[in-house]
């Protein structure tokens, strides 16, 4: 691997993302998958003294009816309109959703009106039709993984972990995984474009980690929509992230990092699901591969607690890394609720050791 | 019977020697000016040539023969950086102190090679043992043995055919004409020299069009066992040990198939020279919709250009074979004669037959 | 082991370096001219058994390369021996010989 | 009783030359099926031996079928067989009047000048040293005559001769030997005891004026009886085997012994022994004039003797059956070459079962069922002659292949594939048979060979597209206008030698035009190259052979060449600049409507 040629690429490759004052929209199903993730960015946020709004009034892009083909694109435009509307009424210009396939709904809106202004025209006037408001386009759109990776050095900075083993005093080894929506659509839109993306890359050597090359990196995590909802498709979903894990398994990774909802799900859960129905394991000692996003990362480094982040509900044991960090935690409150009740303990897997 | 014309060709690459021989032996003074201190071109780092494996440096040997002409003034590591119209010639001026008056000029600037590393996903540049196909002549011309940059002796070699050519996503979308069949000679060379090698060879289409081309790939594949793949690739990686994986279609079996090899030849395309473009605005010449020379007629005049006086020969007008330049050039040669001394030949005129249709482009 | 309603899918991928290529080797050794196609299909289009079968010379030819020999065994059953395909074949392939060898190939390796 | 040791070589010799033999034939017989076992023991007492004997006589002794071949050829032969006979018949009713016994040892005649010095020893007994004298003569100018065609082959207008294996070395030498030999023991006797006669007296009495002949005497005797010692012990790992195996040959196929269709036999492992390695196959074989051939008949039977056969020896053959044609031992080579192939082809692998009812006609009535064979796909205009033939001449016909078809089953069978062939001949005669035709007519002569020898139809005639049309013509429902284009007629393999239609195409021909003949014609035509029956040939190859036949066939500078197989005429059409055509296209350019 020829590093400089990396850097070559990323150079050709860097975006605007703006400084300060965003227009956060969340994701419809993150929320439920990873629920610790988008707090923590909410908290990291404050914590740079960022200025964000976080408007409960925000609803679905319609991305996954849209990409199941139940939504017609004008619906999908003028649903977005109207969180462009939202924004212009809370007076902000920069927008953030916390989602990769909204990130690809909002950037391919924009594109298309940037081609064809007539569309943009319609729009406006359905959603002045539909809901009396009117929106102005944001002057920037940046996923909140971009904001993340813009103030990596930052949180580096603040850190109170490194990604370095502890015992050894090596790097730990990530393997990166961007979300298809991210930047295979518009490689000019992420961060180190398509082939070689530097979103997540820039956070794990930001961060003290060591990034992993592995032949199937492009690979999707098999999320695909159609794919995942209908029951009978599932095993193709399963085989996409299956082919990611034979990949990555000999260069033994230490953790797996996503910027995508539908990612950190699937590469996560299905580690499960493939040690249950075929009995194989990608981790050490029979276990699996943890799996973060880049908001556990970050406030994982930031020493927040492990439990406050949510990574008690990942289905792959987090402790393996925790303890390689070297981080503080404790054990006996991972399945205690916010109000320190009992949440009682998830049924253990047959193969995969937790 | 020498004459008092004078032509400067600019470029001395194959088009531009072989131009200048034929033009000198009208009596015509000519200044072949080359921007590099050597003439030759890119006919210099290649050691041999399809379909005869024949070696590059008997045609530059050859080329040179005939540009040691008396009236011939070559001009190396010289620079034309401005022309200005002079009656019916050009006063020219090279390196920002020369000057010269020509009675027509003859462009003979060539090509450029394809830039590998605009293919981001073929690794060039980034994995250790992807190389081009004008990389591997230098190794063949170098003597050095091929080997991976671990050290060892590759054991399997792909070959990727039409890298930056009829590639929309590269910009470029004719055939650049030569690589197929270079592609054939280069795995042949490759099995030449290391016969346990399995080589492969990764194309589209396998345009075979020359005299011999044909019997050069049949013999690939019934001397060499060189292995033919029908499918373009789409994405490589490197894996563990420096191998590249490769993801094809093998698009007969209608599946997508996997391969590692341990070096990767990506077959570059010819694309518009730089120096064209340079050498374009200083005459107000007109680029077709492939960025190459527009010459007045696709079919007849095919060597001359919108301005008066300013002749094409060579690659900078499309991706041609060494054969089909040294043609060209020569055709430049009479074309331009009849404009020196008014035969009547250029007189005649041809419909313009636009190709913008072919494109949707205006 | 649980099923969850669904199996796995097996990859449509040919493992190109997996790939055993032993027998496409034994009938290159018996018949070199195999090296020769080019996949055109002359071979198919004229083949009296592809009237009512899948029979494929072209494809017999891709699955020995490929070293998918159940998939060889398959195609290469319904071929009746009558020779049109080797007097159809543009590269001037001796095709009946490699079928005979690919079946004297396949029953010296057990496949 | 005569004795001296130098007698032992020769008995022994002999001895274990009929334990090896007679070990041999009774495995061979054993190999027999048991009707072929059962005819050949009736045959015993039966008119069969006597007409055996006569063929022995005329084939063995006076070789007359390489007389009609090659007469000097045919003379050395003779000589050798017939002389070598008589020597010991002669010899042996010389010694028993000398010995005036009805039984002595077997090897007094052979060594009788050494044990009798008397001439005069009975009333005729100068008469039968004179015979002995003028026998010897010929054997020793038949011995002279053998070894110079070793090295002068082109004396006997032959190309190539035999090549040898050590076996076959020794056998020579010691059989070159042996005559000469006798005439100089025979002579070194005469010259000191005087009882030989003009030759052996005249020799001795010159070899005494310069030879210590008492002392070296016994030293030639000794040499006479080794040298036949040798002969004997190599004779059965030589090509000499086939002297005393071809009497037991022509007495079997007297006896109405066969090789069967489908498998081999004891009778094939005769006539494997027949072979004489007389070499008139070598010249004949097409695929000798391209490079490194050396397959040819006598090298195939060779190698199936010693046991070292390879497959491909088995399957480079075109099974044109030129060799059978020209053999003057008669072996039905090409068929034991075809079945050796099943013993190489694989078994499994093929699956025809899906064919059954694949294939629907339509259900008219009709008298003539065609049936075009794969081949006439690639020639088109075979089958719109053919079908234009029909309609004109009102013809209900039922086209059996016009939608495709399954193969006739004989190109299976050329490679060896016997039990596979036979699927698809069910299947493909259910279809023939539902059609309700009387005649069956193919323009493929690889299918008309199967249909007709393989099929057994009950009550459909099977006819090639030639002979039919050729009686339709004779009936008189065919008219033909000639025209003078000079043509000539190439005969498919598979039509005349396998088939033996050599006049039907003829006759029709040539009341159609100017039908010239050619040079190899008929039971010696050439092989057009196209074979199916050989696998590994090369496209390069087959187009030498082709290239060859044809330019043989265009020496009389015909308009057209005309052929009765599609194969046969596609194969030549590739190489041609000369129009060929198949006899149907001929018939229907040239039927008066």
């Amino acid at each position: 691997m020829i590093e400089e040629g990396k850097e070559k690429v990323w150079k050709d490759y860097q975006k605007e993302i703006a400084e300060d004052n965003y227009f956060y929209a969340r994701s419809c199903i993150r929320q439920n998958f990873f629920p610790g993730s988008e707090v923590a960015f909410l908290r990291i946020l404050k914590e740079l003294g960022k200025n964000l709004f976080d408007d409960p009034r925000h609803t679905t892009c319609t991305g996954i009816a849209y990409h199941s083909d139940i939504v017609p694109f004008d619906t999908t435009m003028t649903v977005v309109a109207r969180h462009f509307a939202l924004m212009t009424e809370a007076g902000l210009k920069n927008f953030v959703p916390s989602c990769i396939t909204s990130f690809g709904i909002y950037t391919e809106v924009l594109e298309l009106w940037r081609h064809h202004p007539e569309i943009e025209q319609k729009i406006k006037e359905n959603l002045l039709k539909a809901t009396g408001r009117t929106f102005e386009k944001p002057e920037n759109l940046a996923h909140s993984s971009d904001i993340i990776y813009k103030f990596r050095n930052e949180i580096a900075n603040k850190s109170k972990y490194r990604l370095v083993n502890k015992e050894t005093g090596k790097p730990l080894r990530v393997v990166e995984h961007i979300g298809c929506h991210y930047s295979k659509m518009f490689p000019e839109k992420g961060v180190g474009g398509a082939e070689y993306p530097l979103v997540l890359t820039g956070m794990v050597q930001a961060w003290g980690g060591e990034v992993i090359d592995y032949p199937e990196r492009r690979q999707c995590c098999g999320f695909g929509f159609r794919q995942y909802i209908v029951q009978a498709n599932r095993g193709y979903s399963v085989a996409c992230s299956k082919k990611k894990f034979e990949s990555m398994a000999p260069y033994k990774p230490d953790l797996i990092l996503t910027n995508c909802p539908g990612c950190p799900y699937f590469l996560d859960r299905w580690q499960y699901v493939v040690s249950e129905m075929e009995g194989v394991t990608y981790g050490e000692n029979n276990g699996g591969i943890p799996v973060f996003t880049y908001e556990e990362l970050a406030g994982m480094v930031l020493g927040y607690n492990p439990w406050d982040l949510g990574l008690q509900l990942h289905q792959v044991p987090v402790e393996p890394v925790l303890d390689k960090i070297g981080v503080q935690y404790k054990k006996e409150d991972k399945y205690k609720g916010v109000n320190g009740k009992d949440l009682g303990r998830p049924e253990s897997p047959s193969c995969l050791k937790i | 019977m020498d004459t008092n014309k004078t032509v400067a060709v600019i470029g001395g690459g194959i088009a531009g020697m072989e131009a200048a021989t034929f033009l000198s032996a009208r009596g015509i003074t000519v200044y072949l000016i080359e921007k590099e201190d050597k003439l030759g071109g890119h006919l210099l780092d290649w050691e041999r040539l399809f379909p005869t494996m024949r070696n590059g440096s008997e045609v530059v040997k050859f080329l040179m023969d005939g540009v040691k002409a008396d009236n011939i003034k070559i001009m190396l590591s010289s620079k034309l950086t401005a022309a200005e119209k002079s009656g019916k010639g050009y006063n020219l001026r090279i390196n920002e102190n020369v000057d010269l008056f020509a009675d027509a000029v003859l462009v003979t600037t060539g090509y450029d090679l394809f830039d590998a590393t605009k293919k981001e996903e073929y690794g060039y540049g980034i994995y250790d043992n992807v190389i081009t196909s004008a990389d591997l002549e230098k190794i063949f011309m170098s003597g050095k043995a091929l080997q991976t940059k671990q050290g060892n002796v590759p054991k399997k070699i792909g070959l990727v055919h039409c890298v930056g050519s009829r590639d929309e996503k590269a910009g470029n979308v004719y055939c650049s004409k030569v690589c197929c069949v270079t592609g054939v000679k280069q795995a042949i060379e490759i099995k030449q020299k290391m016969p346990y090698t399995e080589v492969f060879n990764f194309y589209m289409d396998l345009r075979m069009y020359g005299m011999h081309f044909e019997a050069l790939y049949k013999k690939a594949q019934a001397d060499f066992g060189i292995q033919f793949i029908r499918g373009r690739l789409s994405e490589a990686s490197e894996d563990q040990n420096g191998g590249i994986i490769l993801k094809v279609e093998d698009t007969l079996m209608g599946k997508p198939l996997k391969l590692t090899v341990d070096i990767l030849v990506l077959l570059i395309g010819l694309i518009p020279a730089k120096g064209s473009k340079e050498v374009g605005e200083l005459f107000g010449l007109k680029n077709g919709v492939n960025g190459f020379y527009k010459t007045t007629d696709q079919h007849t005049l095919t060597n001359s250009s919108n301005v008066d006086g300013v002749f094409f020969a060579g690659a900078c007008t499309s991706p041609k074979t060494i054969t089909n330049t040294i043609t060209d050039a020569r055709a430049a040669a009479s074309t331009v004669a009849a404009y020196l001394f008014n035969y009547r030949s250029l007189e005649r005129k041809i419909e313009q037959n636009e190709d913008f249709w072919l494109y949707n482009t205006k | 082991m649980k099923t969850f309603g669904y199996t796995i899918q097996n990859d449509r991928q040919i493992d190109f370096d997996a790939a055993d290529k032993k027998l496409y080797r034994y009938v290159a050794e018996k018949e070199p001219d195999i090296n020769l196609c080019i996949f055109c299909g002359t071979c198919t289009a004229t083949c009296s058994a592809a009237e009512f079968k899948n029979m494929s010379f072209r494809k017999i030819s891709l699955f020995l390369r490929r070293g998918l020999t159940e998939n060889l065994k398959r195609e290469i059953e319904s071929c009746m021996f009558c020779g049109k395909c080797t007097l159809v074949c543009p590269r001037g392939i001796n095709t009946r010989n490699i079928i005979f060898n690919i079946r004297k190939g396949i029953e010296e390796y057990e496949f | 009783m005569s004795f001296d040791w130098f007698v032992l070589p020769f008995s022994i010799g002999a001895l274990i030359l009929i334990v090896v033999l007679i070990s041999r034939y009774i495995l061979w017989v054993i190999k027999l099926s048991r009707a072929d076992r059962r005819k050949s023991w009736r045959s015993v007492f039966s008119f069969k031996l006597f007409q055996a004997v006569w063929e022995v006589f005329n084939e063995s002794l006076l070789h007359r079928k390489i007389f009609r071949v090659n007469a000097l050829l045919g003379w050395m032969h003779m000589t050798f067989a017939l002389g070598w006979f008589l020597l010991i018949v002669i010899g042996s009713v010389e010694s028993k009047f000398h010995k005036e016994k009805v039984f002595n040892m077997p090897y007094d005649p052979i060594f009788l000048r050494y044990f009798e010095h008397d001439v005069h020893g009975f009333w005729f007994a100068e008469g039968f040293t004179t015979i002995m004298d003028t026998i010897l003569l010929l054997l020793l100018v038949a011995t002279i005559m053998a070894v110079s065609k070793r090295f002068f082959k082109w004396i006997y207008g032959m190309k190539r001769t035999t090549k040898l294996h050590p076996g076959d070395q020794i056998a020579l030498a010691s059989l070159w030997l042996i005559f000469p030999m006798r005439f100089i023991a025979e002579s070194f006797t005469a010259g000191i005891y005087g009882n030989g006669g003009y030759l052996t007296q005249t020799a001795g009495d010159i070899f005494a004026t310069f030879l210590p002949l008492k002392s070296l005497e016994l030293g030639a005797w000794w040499t006479y009886s080794s040298a036949l010692c040798l002969f004997f012990l190599f004779l059965p790992f030589s090509r000499y085997m086939h002297i005393p195996t071809e009497v037991f040959l022509i007495y079997l196929r007297k006896a109405g012994v066969k090789t069967p269709d489908n498998k081999l036999t004891g009778f094939s492992e005769f006539e494997t022994y027949s072979c004489s390695r007389c070499g008139l196959c070598i010249d004949q074989c097409q695929l000798s004039e391209t490079t490194g051939y050396d397959d040819q008949a006598v090298y195939f039977l060779q190698k199936l003797r010693r046991n070292i056969l390879q497959e491909e020896s088995s399957h480079n053959c075109l099974l044109c059956g030129k060799c059978t044609n020209i053999c003057p031992v008669g072996i039905d080579i090409t068929k034991i070459r075809l079945l050796k192939r099943t013993e190489f082809a694989p078994e499994m692998l093929f699956n025809y079962r899906h064919y059954e009812n694949v294939i629907h006609h339509d259900e008219r009535k009709v008298d003539v069922a065609y049936f075009g064979g794969c081949m006439t796909h690639l020639t088109p205009k075979i089958k719109i002659a053919m079908t234009g033939i029909f309609r004109k001449l009102n013809i209900r016909y039922n086209f059996v292949d016009e939608n495709g078809s399954i193969c006739c089953g004989r190109p299976l069978k050329l490679a060896g594939n016997h039990m596979q062939a036979r699927d698809l001949m069910q299947e493909n005669k259910r279809i023939i048979i539902a059609t309700g035709a009387k005649i069956l007519v193919t323009s493929c002569p690889i299918c008309y060979n199967i249909f007709k020898n393989e099929y057994k139809f009950d009550k459909i005639q099977v006819l090639h597209h030639s002979e039919y049309l050729n009686l339709l013509h004779k009936e008189g429902a065919l008219k033909l206008t000639p025209n003078e284009e000079k043509m000539v007629y190439h005969d498919p393999c598979e039509l005349g030698r396998m088939m033996n239609i050599y006049e039907p195409p003829r006759e029709i021909l040539e009341k159609s035009g100017k039908l010239i003949p050619v040079q190899k014609e008929k039971n010696f035509a050439d092989c057009c190259g196209g074979s199916l029956a050989n696998l590994p040939l090369s496209e390069d190859n087959r187009r030498k052979v082709s290239k060859e036949a044809l330019t043989k066939l265009l020496a009389p500078s015909p308009d057209i060449l005309v052929t009765a197989c599609p194969l046969c005429k596609k194969t030549f059409s590739n190489v041609s600049d000369t129009p060929v055509k198949d006899i149907a296209e001929v018939v229907y350019e040239r039927m008066i409507e």
